[in-house]
C-alpha cells in the first residue's frame, strides 16, 4: 500500500503523470476508482481483493483523457487491457504510465514493452470459482445449460452496466445501437436479451482480457463474465492466442492458419 | 396434424457453395424442397447475427457453406469464416442452442451431389430434431 | 415507395413445368412495394427482354427482380436491359428458380411456395438496393509474364509484337523450359530445339521484352490495370554485361561431378555452369551450393581465366520492381520422379527412367549423344518397357486426372527407339491411347502397324531386377487379365505430369485459387479458360494443367490476346461490389474506431488508414478506409466489424438482413 | 384510517388467500445473493429479513417492456390494434418499503401530469401496495434526508409494521386497505397498545433537499459535475433500480406484416439516451449526463410536478459499479 | 501397463515356435505381456470373404475384451490376425453408427479401441540402442526378409514402413549382425490360406519366392507371419516338385534370429519344430562376443 502510495506520488512530483486512476476505499465496503491530480491526495490509494473495477475502461473517456497523461493502478488484468488496447490502436505508446501491481510489489511501467514482458510472466489462469462455474456449465446437458441461461439472461434489464464497465466496449457506436437495421431489438426482453448477451461475448472473442468486471458491474448479479470468459479460453486453447499478452499480435478472428481445426465443418 | 416439416435456412457464398447448388440443379439431383438459400460473396460475409436472426424468425436448422480451406475465390475469407464458426459454435453450444441445428460444410462449385446431400442429411436431422421450439419459445415470449 | 417490378420466367418447360408461374406472378403482385408482377414464357428473349423495359418505362419500377436461373447465368443479361431502360443495373436482382428450385425438387404445391419465398426474399433486398457506379481504374500497359516456358514465350512475343512492354521472368539460369529438353516433338517429330531456339533468340533481342532469368517472383501486390511487382534476382555471381558467353570458364571449373538438371541427372555439368548450350541468356551462373568456393573458400578458378573479369563472388540477390497492367502465369509443370512408385522399386533401379530422362537419352544434344544407351551400364537395351500412366488415372496414387500428354510420347518414344534400335524390341503396358488431335491417332497407328511396338493393355504390377534384366510382371487384360512377365533392359516411366514445385506458394502470392493437385483455377472451365478469379491474373500452358506443346502455344495466344484486349483501354471499369466505411457528421466523423482489425482480415490489403481532420487541419480520428480498386468485395471486413462501420455495396447490412427476415416471417 | 394488529403467520394466510384468488403478488424473494421483487410462487420464498431490494417495485407499474400497440398488414391496408387494457391483472406489491410507496406519487406524477398514460393508470388502479416498514437501514438509506421516513405511509395501501416477535401493527390507510381487511378480517386482531415509532429504523439526516434544490438552480455550469462524474461509466443501473426514474424509448418491432411498438426503460446516463439523428449529441460528456440526473430528481421535477424524484432509498448508490453514492455527491456539492 | 498380448490360433497350433521364440526373446529384453483374457478367432482369411458383418464382430469381440481388460495397445504377432484387428478398428473408430451395430452385437462395449500393433512395430521399439552389445554373438548370415502379403498392408490400415518394399525386418536383421539382401520378392504372395487346399498353387508360388532369394545367395529366409512360414516350410515339397529343385534353406521367425544372437537356447526357441532342419548358430564367424551374457 505504501509502496503504491510512494510510487503515485513520485510519478505527480517527477512530472511522469498528471492524473493516477487507482482504487480508493469506497462506500458501504465498496471500492472506487479515483482520480489523483496532487501528491497529497496519494494517500487515498489502496489496493486489495474488492478491486474489481477495470481502471483501463476510463483511457477512453474524454474527461478523463483532459486531465493529461494518466498513471494507471494496474493489477494484471488492467494491464492486459491496457496491451490489448495498444494492439488495437486505441492508445500509444507513451500515453500512459503503468503502476502494475503484483504480489505486493509496485512496478512502474511505461514501455509497452515493459508490460509485455511483465504480463509474460504473471500467470494468466481464470480465478478457480469462475472456473469451477465454466466446468460445471459444461457438464450440463445442453438443455440444462439453456434453461441455466434463459433464466439468468431473462433477468437482465438492460442497463448496459457490463459494456460500460469493460475496456474492450470502446466502440463510439455499439452494435445494439445500430437501427438500420435494428441488428438487436432495443428491449429487455428474453430475446433481446438473449442476442445482446450473445452477441457481446463474441464481440469479445479474441480480445476479453477475462478480467470479470463485466460480471462484477452487473447490479443483479448475472454471471456474464462466464461467457466471455468460456469464448476467450476456448480460442486460447483452439488457436493458442491470448488477448492482451502482446501489442503487435494477430486477433484471433481476424487472421488463420490453414491448418485450423475444422472437425465441426463436413 | 401433417408431419412437421424443417424449415432450414442456407448461407452460402457465391462462388462455391452457390454455383455447386447450381450444379445440383443442372444435374437434376433432386433434394428436399425446405431449404431457402441466401447468397453471400463469400463466407467471409455472413455474420453471425444472422443465424440468430434466423433462429429467432423460427428457422429450424441452418445451413452454413462455402469453399473448401484453399479455394476461397478470395484466398481467405473461408479461414476467418471458419474462426468464427468455431467461435460461435463453442458459445452457442456454452449457452444451450442446440447446435446440431447448424451444419457447417464445405461444398465446392463441382459439387453438386455433395449439396444435395447436405440439405437432405441436415433436413433429415433436423427433422428429427422436431421443430426448435426452446428457441421460438424465447421469441414468443418477448411478445407477451 | 418502392416499386418493384417481379418478373417471372417459365424458361420454356423448365421452371414452368414444376412451378406454377402463374401463382408464383400472382403471390409477388401482393408484397408491399411490388408494383407489377407477370410471368412469361422466357424472359430471356427478345420479347421477354422488351416485357421487362416496357414495364419498367410504365410503371415508373425502382428494382426489378428477374425469377428465372441462377444468377451466374443470366445476371448481366438483365442488368443489361434494366440499364437500356435508365435503370441502375444494379437495382436488378434474380431469383433463382430454375437451378435451386425447379431443377431440383418435383412439381408441387410446396415448390411453388418455396419459388413464391425465393422471389419475395429478393423483393426485399432490391428494395434496399442503391443505384451502383462500375469504377473506373487506369491501366499501366505493361505484362508480367511468370515462366520462359515455350507457353511463357509465346505469351510474351505475342504481347511484345502487339506493341506492349512485357517483363518475363524465368526461375532457371535459361529460358526454354521443358521444350528445350525434349528430343524429337510429335506428331511431325520435328527437332524441338531447331524450332525452339529461334523464338528463344527473338526473345531475348525484341526491344518490348524486358528478360529476367534465374529470378523470381517476390510479391504481387494491387489489382487489374494496376499491379506493383517485386522480383527477385538471384545472384548469378557474374557480372552480366561484362561476361561474354565465351564459356572458358565453363570448361575450366574443376568442379564438374555435379547431375545436370538439364539432363535429368543423366550427365554432369560443372559448378559455374550454362544449362545448355543453346541457352538464352548465354550466361553462366555459379552454383553456389556446389562450387568449391563457396563451400570450402577457395578455389576461384573461374575468376582467373574469365578474360573479362566478369565473375563476382561476392554479388548478392537484388529486388527489381515494376508496375504491371496484367499478369501471364506460365509456370509450367513437372513431372513425378521413379521413386513415386514403390511397386517398381522406389527408384531404386538405375534402368527405371521417367519420360523426360527418355528423351535426354534420345536427344543428339543429351548425355549419349542421341544413342540409346541404358542409363546402368551404358549398353543399348534390346528390349524396352514402356508403362503409360504411370501415376496417373491411379487414384490410389491420388492421382486421378489423365496427364494427357503420356500416350502421344510413349508413342514417340517408342517410335524413335525402334528408328535406332532397329531389333530392338518396344513393349508399350497402356490403359487407353488417348490420340484426340490432329494427326495424333494417325501417329500412335504408326507405331503399331509401321514401327511394330507391341502395345499391351493392362498394368505393370511389379518391376524386379533379376541377374541384370528388369523383370516387369503385368497382365495382359485383352487376353483375359493373362499374366505377363517381360524380361526388359529399360523401362520408361510415362509418370504423371504434377504441378510444379511452389505452385502452392505462388498461388497465393498471385491470390489465384489452385486446385487439389495445385494446379492453378481458370475462371470458368469453358468461357474463360485463360483467366483466373483474380482479374488481370491469367494462365497460359501446363500451370493448369498438363498439355501438349501446341495446346500450350494456343493457350499462349489466347492470353495474349486478353491481355492486349486489357490494354486497348485506357482505363477499365469495375464491379462496384466492394466495402465501404462509413462517415457520419462530426463529431463523430465515422463510426469507425480505428481498431484496424479489419486490416488484418482482408486478403488483399484493401484497408487504409484515413487521417480525418477538422478545420485547422488537427488530426482528430484516424479511421479505416477501404481502396476500392484493391477491395474485392468479399466481405469479411464487413461480418468483422464489431459497430458494423463497414458495409458491402450490393450485399450491405440491410440487404442480407431484410432477406433474412423476410424469409421466414 | 384504521389501526389493528396481525401476526406474522397471519400475513402469510392473507397472501395464500390473495394467491388463491389469482391475484399477481410482487414480494422480496431470495434470488441468490440478493433480495429482490419477483411474482411470489411459493410463501417460502418469501422475506421480510432485508433492508432493501436490488430493484424497486417500480416495474409492476411500469414495466421494463410494454406493448403499446400492435399492427398487422391486412390487404393493402395496415390495422391498428391498441393494448387491451381488460386483461391487466389485478396485483399486489408486498413488502415494498415506505421509501418505495412513496415513490408511487412521483412516478406517478410523470404519467398522469397534463396527459393520463392509460396503460400505466390502468396498472396503478389494479395495484393494492402492502409495505413494511423498516426495522433497519444501512449507510446507503437517506429517506430522511428527501422527506420520507422508515415507517411513513404515503402510497401505502397498507403498512405492516413489527412491535413484537411476529405481531405487526397493521395501518389500513384506504379504500384497498380496507377492501383487504374485509377479505378476511378475522385474521387481524385489534390496535396494539404501543405506537410503532420505537420500532422503526433511525435513519439520520443527511442533507437538506430544499438547500440542495436552491442550489441547483445556479448550478447548470457549476465545475463540480466534471470533477464529480469522472468515474462514471455511464451505464442505466442507478436508473433502472431507481423507483422514480422513469425515462423510456419507443421502439417499433416486426416486419411490413406485422409487429408492435413497445416502450422499454431507458436512461440519462446512457450517451444514446441524446444522441441527435445529425450525430449531434447535447449531452456530449458524462458528467453533463449526471447532471441531469440530479438536476431532473431534485430541481426539474420539484418545479415542474411539485414532486421530489428522489425517495431516498439508496439503491443506486448499492448498484453503481464505480461506486458513486449519492449521499456523498449531494454532501460534496453543498459543501462545493 | 503391460502390452496387451493376442496370440491368435496358428501360434497356439501349428506355429508354436513363433510363440514361444517371441516369448523368450521378449522376456530377454524385459517386455512384458499380458494375454488378452478369453480371445477368440480373428476371422482370418474366411470370414471377410462371407459376410462383412461377422468379419468385424471376430476381431471386434477380441478387441472389446482388450479394452474392457484395460489395454491401450495389443501386440498381434500373427500377420493375418494384425491385419483383421487392425482394419477392424480403423473401421469400427471412422464410423460411429457401425460401432454401435458391432458393439450391440458382440455385447460388449467399444469406446476406446485398443490399438494393435505387428511384431516388427514392437520390435522397432523395444530392440535397444546398444543391442549389438547385448548379443552373444552376431547372426552372420546372408538373409532374405519376406514380409508377405499382411505385415505393411494395406498402407491405410497399417501406416507403417512402406507398403511394396518394406524396410524394417531388413533394419532389425542389420542390428543382430545378418546382412539382408536386396531381392524382388518381398511382399511376393506365398499362397496364404490355399496351404491345405490348394497345395499345387502354394507350391509354385514359393518355389518362385525361395528361387529368388537362394539365387541371391541368401542363406535364411526370415519371416514375421505364421502362414508364410508354414507355405515356405512345411510346403517345401510342394515348391520343389514345382520347380524340380532342392532347397535346403531354412525359414526362420524374426524372433528365432533374435534369439540365437541373444544366445538363447535351440530348444527355447522351437527350431526343433520346423520341416526344413535349421542347421544355422549365431557367430559362425566364431566371434562370440565378450561383452554379452552367457
Amino acid at each position: 500500500m505504501e509502496a503504491l502510495q510512494k510510487s503515485a506520488r513520485e510519478a505527480l512530483e517527477n512530472h511522469k503523470a498528471k492524473v493516477i486512476i487507482g482504487y480508493s476505499e469506497g462506500s458501504g465496503g465498496r471500492m472506487r476508482p479515483i482520480f489523483v491530480q496532487s501528491p497529497a491526495e496519494a494517500e487515498k490509494l489502496t489496493w486489495n481483493d474488492r478491486c474489481t473495477q477495470n481502471l483501463a475502461v476510463y483511457i477512453a473517456k474524454p474527461e478523463v483523457q483532459k486531465l493529461g497523461k494518466p498513471a494507471l493502478v494496474a493489477p494484471l488484468p488492467v494491464l492486459r487491457a491496457v496491451l490489448q488496447l495498444a494492439s488495437e490502436n486505441q492508445i500509444k505508446e507513451g500515453d500512459l504510465l503503468v503502476l502494475a501491481l503484483s504480489d505486493g510489489r509496485v512496478t512502474e511501467l511505461s514501455q509497452f514493452s515493459e508490460m509485455e514482458e511483465f504480463v509474460a510472466k504473471t500467470p494468466t489462469h481464470l480465478a478457480s470459482k469462475d472456473q469451477e462455474a465454466i466446468e460445471r456449465l459444461e457438464k450440463m446437458t445442453p438443455q440444462e445449460r439453456w434453461q441455466y441461461w434463459q433464466s439468468e439472461l431473462t433477468r437482465c434489464f438492460k442497463c448496459y452496466a457490463c459494456r460500460a464497465a469493460c475496456p474492450m466496449c470502446y466502440c463510439s457506436r455499439c452494435t445494439v445501437e445500430c437501427n438500420q437495421p435494428q441488428w438487436i431489438p432495443v428491449p429487455a426482453h428474453p430475446l433481446g436479451n438473449w442476442e445482446w448477451h450473445l452477441m457481446r461475448a463474441m464481440h469479445l472473442a479474441g480480445r476479453c482480457v477475462s478480467c470479470g468486471a463485466c460480471g462484477d458491474a452487473c447490479p443483479l448479479d448475472i454471471p456474464i463474465h462466464l461467457l466471455t470468459m468460456k469464448v476467450e479460453a476456448d480460442i486460447h486453447r483452439e488457436f493458442g492466442s491470448q488477448a492482451g499478452m502482446k501489442v503487435q499480435s494477430e486477433h484471433a478472428l481476424s487472421s488463420f492458419k490453414v491448418q485450423d481445426k475444422e472437425n465441426f465443418i463436413i | 396434424m401433417s408431419e412437421f416439416e424443417p424449415k432450414i435456412v442456407a448461407f452460402v457464398c457465391n462462388w462455391c457453395t452457390y454455383a455447386g447448388a447450381d450444379l445440383t440443379g443442372t444435374s437434376r439431383i433432386k433434394y428436399a424442397p425446405n431449404v431457402r438459400i441466401v447468397r453471400f460473396p463469400c463466407t467471409g460475409r455472413i455474420d453471425f447475427m444472422l443465424l440468430l436472426k434466423a433462429f429467432s424468425q423460427g428457422a429450424d436448422g441452418i445451413i452454413v457453406s462455402g469453399c473448401h480451406p484453399n479455394d476461397c475465390h478470395y484466398t481467405s475469407g473461408n479461414f476467418h469464416a471458419r474462426r468464427r464458426w468455431m467461435a460461435f459454435r463453442n458459445l452457442a453450444e456454452f449457452m444451450g442452442i442446440e447446435v446440431e441445428r447448424i451444419q457447417f460444410s464445405w461444398v465446392s462449385a463441382a459439387e453438386g451431389a455433395k449439396w444435395a446431400d447436405l440439405v437432405n442429411s441436415t433436413v433429415n436431422r433436423v427433422r428429427e430434431l422436431g421443430p426448435y421450439d426452446a428457441y421460438r419459445q424465447m421469441a414468443a415470449s418477448s411478445w407477451q | 415507395m418502392a416499386r418493384i417490378g417481379v418478373f417471372v420466367c417459365h424458361c420454356g418447360e423448365n421452371i414452368g413445368a414444376t412451378v406454377d408461374c402463374a401463382r408464383v406472378a400472382e403471390a409477388c403482385r401482393k408484397i408491399p412495394g411490388v408494383a407489377h408482377s407477370v410471368d412469361y414464357k422466357y424472359m430471356c428473349s427478345d420479347p421477354g427482354q422488351t416485357l421487362i423495359r416496357e414495364a419498367i418505362a410504365q410503371n415508373k419500377l425502382t428494382g426489378v427482380v428477374v425469377a428465372a436461373c441462377s444468377p451466374r447465368m443470366h445476371e448481366p443479361t438483365f442488368r443489361r436491359v434494366c440499364s437500356e431502360s435508365g435503370l441502375n443495373p444494379y437495382l436488378c436482382e434474380m431469383a433463382n428458380l430454375r437451378e435451386h428450385c425447379s431443377w431440383v425438387h418435383e412439381k408441387s404445391d410446396v415448390t411453388t411456395d418455396k419459388a413464391i419465398d425465393l422471389v419475395a426474399m429478393l423483393v426485399e433486398k432490391v428494395k434496399r438496393n442503391k443505384p451502383l457506379h462500375p469504377i473506373k481504374v487506369p491501366v499501366t500497359k505493361t505484362a508480367l509474364v511468370l515462366g520462359g516456358g515455350i507457353s511463357g514465350i509465346q505469351a510474351a512475343l505475342d504481347i511484345a509484337n502487339a506493341g506492349h512492354k512485357v517483363i518475363l521472368v524465368e526461375r532457371d539460369p535459361s529460358i526454354g523450359g521443358h521444350m528445350s529438353q525434349l528430343s524429337e516433338t510429335f506428331p511431325t517429330l520435328d527437332c524441338s530445339q531447331c524450332i525452339l531456339t529461334p523464338r528463344m533468340v527473338e526473345v531475348a533481342q525484341h526491344p518490348n521484352i524486358t528478360l529476367y532469368t534465374y529470378s523470381e517472383l517476390e510479391s504481387l501486390d494491387g489489382f487489374i490495370g494496376n499491379f506493383k511487382t517485386r522480383i527477385r534476382k538471384k545472384a548469378r555471381s557474374l557480372d552480366e554485361k561484362l561476361c561474354t558467353g565465351c564459356g572458358l570458364c565453363t570448361t575450366k571449373c574443376p568442379n564438374k561431378k555435379i547431375p545436370s538438371e538439364f539432363n535429368t541427372g543423366l550427365g554432369m555439368r560443372t559448378a559455374i555452369y550454362v544449362p545448355f548450350p543453346q541457352a538464352v541468356p548465354n550466361k553462366p551462373v555459379i552454383d553456389r551450393e556446389h562450387c568449391t568456393y563457396y563451400t570450402k573458400g577457395r578455389c576461384r578458378v573461374c575468376e582467373k581465366v574469365c578474360p573479362t573479369q566478369a565473375i563476382r563472388f561476392d554479388q548478392e540477390d537484388q529486388i527489381v520492381e515494376h508496375e504491371v497492367g496484367a499478369v501471364v502465369v506460365a509456370t509450367g509443370f513437372t513431372v513425378k520422379e521413379t521413386d513415386f512408385f514403390p511397386e517398381y522399386g522406389y527408384g531404386k533401379y538405375k534402368d527405371v527412367i521417367n519420360g523426360l530422362q527418355f528423351e535426354r537419352i534420345l536427344s543428339a544434344s543429351g548425355p549419349t549423344l542421341g544413342e540409346v544407351k541404358r542409363p546402368s551400364d551404358g549398353r543399348v537395351p534390346e528390349t524396352v518397357v514402356f508403362i503409360a500412366c504411370a501415376g496417373s488415372r491411379d487414384p490410389a496414387k491420388g492421382i486421378e486426372y489423365c496427364s494427357k500428354i503420356c500416350c502421344m510420347y510413349t508413342a514417340k518414344h517408342a517410335m524413335l527407339y525402334k528408328h535406332k534400335v532397329h531389333h530392338g524390341q518396344a513393349y508399350v503396358f497402356y490403359m487407353d491411347i488417348r490420340a484426340a488431335g490432329k494427326m495424333y491417332d494417325e501417329f500412335t497407328r504408326r507405331a503399331i502397324e509401321e514401327d511394330h511396338v507391341q502395345y499391351i493393355r493392362g498394368r505393370v504390377s511389379r518391376i524386379y531386377e533379376r541377374n541384370g534384366k528388369l523383370i516387369v510382371q503385368g497382365a495382359d487384360t485383352l487376353l483375359n487379365a493373362m499374366p505377363v512377365e517381360i524380361e526388359a533392359d529399360l523401362v520408361v516411366l510415362a509418370t504423371a505430369g504434377v504441378a510444379n514445385e511452389g505452385a502452392e506458394a505462388l498461388a497465393q502470392k498471385l491470390h489465384v485459387s489452385y486446385d487439389s493437385h495445385k494446379f492453378f483455377v481458370e475462371a470458368h472451365p469453358k468461357l474463360r479458360p485463360v483467366e483466373t478469379n483474380t482479374a488481370g491474373v491469367f494462365l497460359a500452358g501446363a500451370c493448369q494443367s498438363p498439355k501438349d506443346i501446341p495446346e500450350s502455344v494456343g493457350q499462349a495466344s489466347g492470353t495474349a490476346a486478353k491481355v492486349a484486349a486489357l490494354f486497348s483501354m485506357d482505363e477499365l471499369t469495375r464491379e462496384p461490389v466492394v466495402a465501404v466505411v462509413n462517415r457520419t457528421a462530426p463529431p463523430l466523423y465515422s463510426t469507425c474506431v480505428g481498431c484496424f482489425l479489419c486490416q488484418s482480415a482482408c486478403p488483399y490489403q484493401a484497408i487504409e488508414r484515413e487521417e480525418i481532420k477538422n478545420r485547422n487541419g488537427q488530426v482528430v480520428k484516424t479511421i479505416a478506409k477501404v481502396n476500392p480498386g484493391l477491395c474485392q468485395g468479399c466481405g469479411t471486413c464487413v461480418a468483422f466489424c464489431r459497430s458494423k462501420s463497414i458495409d458491402l455495396q450490393g450485399y450491405t447490412h440491410e440487404q442480407v438482413y431484410a432477406e433474412v427476415m423476410e424469409l421466414l416471417s | 384510517m384504521q389501526k389493528r394488529s396481525i401476526r406474522r403467520a397471519q400475513i402469510n394466510v392473507l397472501l395464500e388467500k390473495l394467491l388463491s384468488l389469482h391475484q399477481v403478488i410482487y414480494a422480496p424473494q431470495k434470488l441468490g445473493n440478493q433480495v429482490d421483487f419477483a411474482p411470489l410462487r411459493d410463501l417460502q420464498d418469501l422475506t421480510l429479513d432485508h433492508i432493501q431490494t436490488v430493484r424497486s417495485a417500480k416495474a409492476a407499474l411500469f414495466p421494463p417492456v410494454e406493448e403499446l400497440l400492435r399492427y398487422q398488414r391486412a390487404g393493402v391496408e395496415t390495422e391498428l390494434q391498441d393494448r387491451d387494457l381488460t386483461n391487466l391483472a389485478e396485483q399486489v406489491l408486498f413488502g415494498t418499503r415506505p421509501c418505495d410507496a412513496a415513490a408511487i406519487a412521483p412516478l406517478s406524477a410523470v404519467f398522469t401530469t397534463d396527459d393520463q398514460d392509460a396503460i400505466f393508470a390502468r396498472r396503478l388502479e389494479r395495484t393494492t401496495v402492502i409495505s413494511v416498514s423498516c426495522e433497519r437501514s444501512d449507510g446507503d438509506c437517506f429517506c430522511t434526508s428527501v422527506g420520507v421516513g422508515p415507517g411513513d405511509s404515503r402510497g401505502s395501501d397498507l403498512l405492516l409494521t413489527r412491535l413484537q416477535d411476529d405481531e405487526y401493527l397493521a395501518e389500513i390507510l384506504t379504500a384497498k386497505g380496507e377492501a383487504l381487511l374485509q377479505l378476511a378480517p378475522e385474521l387481524f386482531g385489534p390496535e396494539p397498545a404501543e405506537s410503532k415509532e420505537a420500532h422503526l429504523a433511525k435513519v439520520q439526516k443527511r442533507f437538506d433537499w430544499e438547500a440542495l434544490h436552491d442550489k441547483l438552480a445556479g448550478a447548470f455550469d457549476h465545475p463540480f459535475w466534471l470533477r464529480t462524474a469522472l468515474a462514471c461509466l455511464g451505464c442505466g443501473a442507478c436508473a433502472y433500480v431507481c423507483p422514480v426514474c422513469s425515462c423510456f424509448d419507443i421502439q417499433d418491432e416486426g416486419s411490413q406484416k406485422k409487429g408492435r411498438r413497445l416502450r422499454s426503460w431507458d436512461s440519462c446516463g446512457l450517451a444514446l439516451f441524446t444522441l441527435h439523428a445529425s450525430g449531434h449529441n447535447p449531452r456530449s460528456i458524462q458528467s453533463q449526463r449526471w447532471r441531469q440526473r440530479m438536476m431532473h430528481k431534485f430541481s426539474y421535477m420539484p418545479d415542474q410536478l411539485q414532486q421530489l424524484g428522489c425517495v431516498g432509498c439508496g439503491r443506486c448508490s448499492r448498484a453503481c459499479p464505480a461506486d458513486m453514492n449519492l449521499i456523498e455527491q449531494v454532501e460534496n456539492f453543498l459543501f462545493a | 501397463m503391460k502390452m496387451g498380448y493376442y496370440p491368435g490360433c496358428s501360434i497356439s497350433g501349428s506355429s508354436r515356435e513363433y510363440g514361444e521364440s517371441l516369448l523368450a526373446v521378449l522376456r530377454a529384453l524385459d517386455v512384458e505381456l499380458a494375454e488378452v483374457e478369453d480371445w477368440n478367432c480373428c476371422g482370418a482369411s474366411a470370414a471377410h470373404n462371407l459376410n462383412h458383418t461377422l468379419s468385424l464382430a471376430l476381431p471386434a469381440r477380441s478387441l472389446a475384451l482388450a479394452e474392457q481388460q484395460g489395454f491401450q495397445e495389443l501386440l498381434v504377432p500373427c500377420a493375418a490376425c494384425f491385419s483383421r484387428l487392425a482394419a477392424t478398428r480403423k473401421a469400427l473408430m471412422a464410423d460411429d453408427a457401425k460401432r454401435r451395430q458391432i458393439a450391440d452385437l458382440v455385447e460388449l462395449p467399444m469406446k476406446n479401441i485398443p490399438v494393435s500393433i505387428n511384431l516388427l512395430q514392437l520390435l522397432q521399439r523395444v530392440l535397444p540402442e546398444n543391442l549389438k552389445e547385448k548379443l552373444r554373438a552376431p547372426f552372420d548370415y546372408k538373409v532374405a526378409c519376406y514380409y508377405g502379403c499382411l505385415l505393411v498392408r494395406p498402407a491405410e490400415v497399417v501406416e507403417f514402413d512402406r507398403e511394396e518394399d518394406p524396410e524394417e525386418m531388413d533394419r532389425i536383421m542389420e542390428k543382430i549382425g545378418a546382412a539382408p539382401l536386396d531381392w524382388a520378392f518381398k511382399t511376393e504372395c506365398c499362397g496364404a490360406g490355399f496351404s491345405v487346399p490348394r497345395t499345387d498353387v502354394v507350391g509354385r508360388l514359393c518355389a518362385r519366392i525361395l528361387d529368388d532369394a537362394v539365387s541371391r545367395g541368401a542363406e535364411a529366409v526370415i519371416v514375421a507371419c505364421p502362414m508364410c512360414h508354414s507355405n515356405l516350410d512345411m510346403r517345401r515339397q510342394a515348391s520343389e516338385s514345382h520347380s524340380g529343385k532342392k532347397y535346403t534353406i531354412p525359414i526362420l521367425y524374426v524372433t528365432q534370429a533374435i534369439g540365437l544372437a541373444l544366445g538363447l537356447d535351440a530348444k527355447q526357441l522351437g527350431l526343433q519344430r520346423h520341416i526344413v532342419p535349421v542347421r544355422l548358430s549365431a557367430g559362425k564367424s566364431s566371434q562370440i562376443l565378450e561383452n554379452a551374457p552367457a
